[in-house]
């Protein structure tokens, strides 16, 4: 399956048309509120869907699949931090928050790369799911410690001694930290996840036609939407910069990468399954780690990190990504 | 004639998610109430669409009795010193009726 | 059917999921118009369901139905207030406010009773449905008389005669009575039961994968907000204190037990159909009521009936008293 | 098939009890947005489905009907301009933004017909949706044009010059242009057409139950609100005068007579396809064009427009015109 | 310059099932028209939401001529007399242009 | 105390579809930003109920120094000499804290 493949699936289609209805100044105006539902639904819906597998699945698994996902969940900021300093365009400010994105995931890239393997008919695991729902948190944690670490290494370099009123209180970290746990998404998918696991069978069923039947077509809307969205970040390109601009090109590349070795070697997935671990390691949140970073890390600037993970990863990844993790997986596994 | 009473108007423009911060700061400086509109904009920190949870505004008002202006300065004076983007100021009303103003949140 | 397998159901289960979310205080925001169009789509769907069922039912028994859907709506906020006099902890007015969200019904709660009952494979009449649509107006009616009243008691108490300020005028008891007629969900929902009445059967049949096939899983979401909701105003019952907690658990118990009298004696129903009946006797509105009693009642304190319905009884009805009821329904009938 | 038949279709009937709800002015409130997010839906289905079939069908007919609508498209708004300097009740702006929305089209209208014939059983062609998204743009052109014209003349008559400062400027009319080409409901509605033409059939299965099976539904929800906005626009008919209100009823019997022309002789549909291009001519916008003309003709006024467009001629083809152009399809085919 | 004439703005904060009286207020009081934005917030009636019905606030704004100000004043303070819960300020705003205020509405 | 600057607040209120030109005009005459809310209403043209695009209604902020007014209401009447339909209105305001509303946006 080629990438001009990918872009005939209605769903990347309809991405397309968003940005594309941008582009050309489109006067079309969604309600605000559209795609927060239509996000709402999505999580619900992989929620009980993959809940409703992983309890038939196994256990152990499940398990390896959570710890790599907190691993990863872990490392892929640093790493991202790292190369971001290695720019020398940001702030140690920017780059935590910045970085803290690329830890996390992309539901809307996930979804993306699930109706593309639908759509070559190949199979994939639960386990991916799980992962999904496991790493926010992680890099919403280590996103804050590095912009505390970062806060206190300023106040050194400002010449005094770090003050406690540089970082924030006990009470703060608590609350920032509960923040990183209690994230909405992640209650939704992980609440959504356990009702699927443990609800009646029977009672499932009645209801597979609203989670299944119509997921493909919100999904489409869903992406429309983020086209559009992606687009007018897109634009701001410019005060973001082409070395910025580059980061968002190779973090996914790096983070794709990092993932097909975990998907194949540590927890021995197939194609479509390492695909999946390969696009949770490639794709940036633009959902549930942006707000946590306006809260706890005030001092970087939001147009830095929506414009690159929304405007540049996403797109990069819904077009480009996904067929390539493909591509790749192919190659490792057989 | 109507019994209008001088009172300030605080209003707070700012991205929403610091939205539990101002209610707090409004009760512990001893408002009576306070109001919420959802907002876009754009300043320095960007446009803000209000079509992501990231990205939305908010316009807050809190209406008091002059001698608690100051305390709710501070903390906002506060949160602006922590970088957070914030649009403050300041209006003369006249109420309607009444102390109500006067009497804290529950 | 034991009350933990009712805790299995997805419905409720989501209604779980959401008071948790508030409980652990998650950020996660739902948009402000998303359960309103929830609750649109569920009458719109319950109405032309029951329509279309009731189109070919027994004319005469349905007549019935709504005769005693309109006695128990007279009846209960009487009862409510009554009781709510005896607690002395509420004034006339507040008592009279509170009492109408009793004699009326909660959409919510009856659709879970019927995800309840269709999950446990037990049969149910289509009467309770149109009980459902008639028991708003005369609970709405009756709050509004009696809080006239209370407001007559007091100007007298107060020393002085009954003036002609303190009731409404001529011109606002009109304005109010249409107010309790053509409150916009019974609209809706007695319009969506004529719809499904009169349409062809051949056009309806193109209706039914919207409202059927998705209804289980919009009532899923819809329970989770409400969840939330509920969990909102639980937190305020402090504010509203331990007699009136008391009050919101013991008036659904008294209106459930009229209400299994009224389906098996006065009705002839089966189990699922009392157990309806019940569930309409215990519920408390919290969509059609409030706003009503918010323009006609207006020194009633808000806090108290919503916390009382949406806080208290809502929650206690969906985990403890629906399973309840069933079983009462059971004892009875057999 | 009588009209009385008509009205027994849930999507009528629906359109019906939304002008009733408002009339016995019930306070049935409806989210701002649900209107919007229902149009964004119907506009995507009705693209995609469309397009699925446009993609197998004949490349020239499609194209002839392309030229015939954009043919419509200008010489009905010319024709209404006439009709209404004739009545001598509106001066040149507003008999200009009028006649603009007749050129144009109302989706509900036609999707109220697709409903229609569906029930009736009668197959229809798909080229008629592809004239539905191409002719919004031409009618809002020949609007400007109208408008810019009148506006020189009535400088002329105040006894100047045209003065460049009565015209829109010639980068206004670059931007005015571009409005037209790039309205929000034409993109969607084209750009959906063109992913339902070029997806893989395969992944478009899958968006048949999103698309398809809950349509219906849809659509009734959509006629309830669009029935409540009806009424409220009737209410001001007193304002717009009788005679405007005859032109409301009078254009789309002009429009709808053309239509069948058009449908039969020149595209040789069959009855279905002709109905269709019938409703084409005799409906009249009220969501794409009023924002065009609200920017481009403000010194009209819009109350003018919308209770036109929204309130007379709306329900008049709902309930009236569809069966009639029908029937004037059957006699002249047969 | 610009002609800024002094008008008085009046807002009101409150339950939007009060909306259709407010709108006949300012129909019946002869203000040119009104405008009304939702809203959340918090009072003596306790947290408004606005995710239910009857939980709803909003912010209704009526710019008048100054002598037209007492008329809707009294039918408010009548309002707030039978304890509906209303917040109302009134602020002097200079008006851009004309006369557009003093046209009452059709 | 508290550094609480005079500023010069306009308010707009018109129907949305001006929305681009109203931020165009505060762009152009450097304002540091603006605000946007969503609103409702009735005036000279009619009810806006916002139920339909066109006939939703914004009410539209900006902050700016007194120097800039004059041009921003220059624009302004310029587009009701055209007949849009603009509520214009301008408050005096005391903003806290910095010369942030001198910074004209990027
Ligand atoms: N000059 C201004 N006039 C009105 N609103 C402003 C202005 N500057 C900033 N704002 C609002 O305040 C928010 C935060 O501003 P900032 O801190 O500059 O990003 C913006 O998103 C705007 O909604
Ligand atoms: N001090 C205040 N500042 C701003 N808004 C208030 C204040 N007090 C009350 N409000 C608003 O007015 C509404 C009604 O207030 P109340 O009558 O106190 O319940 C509240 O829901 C708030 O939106
Ligand atoms: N007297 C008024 N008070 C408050 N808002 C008004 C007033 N007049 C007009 N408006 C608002 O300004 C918008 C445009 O007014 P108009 O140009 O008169 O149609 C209206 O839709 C209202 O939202
Ligand atoms: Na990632
Ligand atoms: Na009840
Ligand atoms: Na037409």
């Amino acid at each position: 399956m080629s990438a001009l493949n990918n872009l005939l699936i209605p769903a990347v289609l309809f991405f397309a048309l968003g940005v594309i209805t941008r582009l050309i100044k489109s006067d079309l105006r969604l309600p605000p509120d559209l795609a927060k539902m239509l996000s709402i639904y999505l999580l619900m819906a992989i929620g009980l869907h993959g809940g409703y597998e992983l309890g038939r699945a196994d256990l152990g698994a499940a398990f390896n699949a959570v710890a790599w996902a907190i691993a990863l969940g872990f490392t892929l900021p640093l790493m991202g931090y790292g190369l971001l300093m290695l720019t020398r365009r940001v702030d140690r400010m920017n780059a935590a928050a910045i970085a803290a994105h690329y830890g996390s995931v992309s539901a809307g890239t996930f979804l993306t790369a699930i109706a593309y393997l639908d759509n070559a008919g190949i199979a994939y695991e639960a386990y991916p799911l799980i992962m999904l729902a496991v790493m926010e948190s992680p890099a919403i944690v280590v996103g804050l410690l590095l912009a505390s670490w970062s806060r206190q290494r300023l106040a050194v370099q400002d010449g005094g001694v770090a003050s406690i009123d540089n970082g924030p209180a006990n009470g703060q970290w608590r609350s920032l930290l509960h923040e990183a746990m209690t994230n909405g998404s992640v209650v939704l998918l992980i609440g959504s996840m356990a009702i699927g696991a443990i609800s009646a069978p029977a009672s499932m069923e009645k209801l597979f036609p609203f989670i299944d039947e119509i997921f493909m077509g919100v999904l489409c809307l869903f992406l429309f939407e983020m086209g559009m969205e992606a687009a007018r970040r897109l634009r701001e390109f410019r005060r973001v910069g082409a070395v910025l601009v580059a980061f968002g090109l190779v973090m996914p590349l790096v983070g794709g990468v990092i993932g097909i070795a975990v998907g194949h070697w540590a927890l021995g997935l197939g194609i479509g399954g390492t695909t999946l671990v390969a696009v949770l390691g490639a794709s940036a949140s633009y959902i549930a780690v942006p707000p946590a970073m306006r809260l706890a890390v005030p001092e970087a600037n939001p147009s830095f990190y929506l414009t690159l993970a929304l405007g540049i990863t996403f797109p990069f990844n819904v077009v480009i990504g996904i067929p390539l993790y493909h591509h790749l997986a192919v190659l490792v596994i057989n | 004639m109507h019994r209008l009473v001088p009172e300030k108007l605080v209003t707070i423009i700012s991205t929403d998610v610091l939205e539990e911060r101002l209610v707090a700061i409004a009760r512990n400086r001893g408002a009576s109430g306070y109001t919420i509109l959802r907002a876009r904009g754009a300043g320095s920190s960007g446009e803000q669409s209000g079509m992501l949870d990231a990205d939305a505004n908010i316009k807050f008002h809190v209406i008091l009795p002059t001698d608690r202006l100051a305390g709710v300065l501070d903390d906002l004076e506060r949160l602006m010193s922590k970088r957070y983007p914030l649009t403050v100021f300041v209006s003369d009303v006249a109420v309607l009726g009444s102390d109500k103003f006067d009497k804290p949140m529950g």
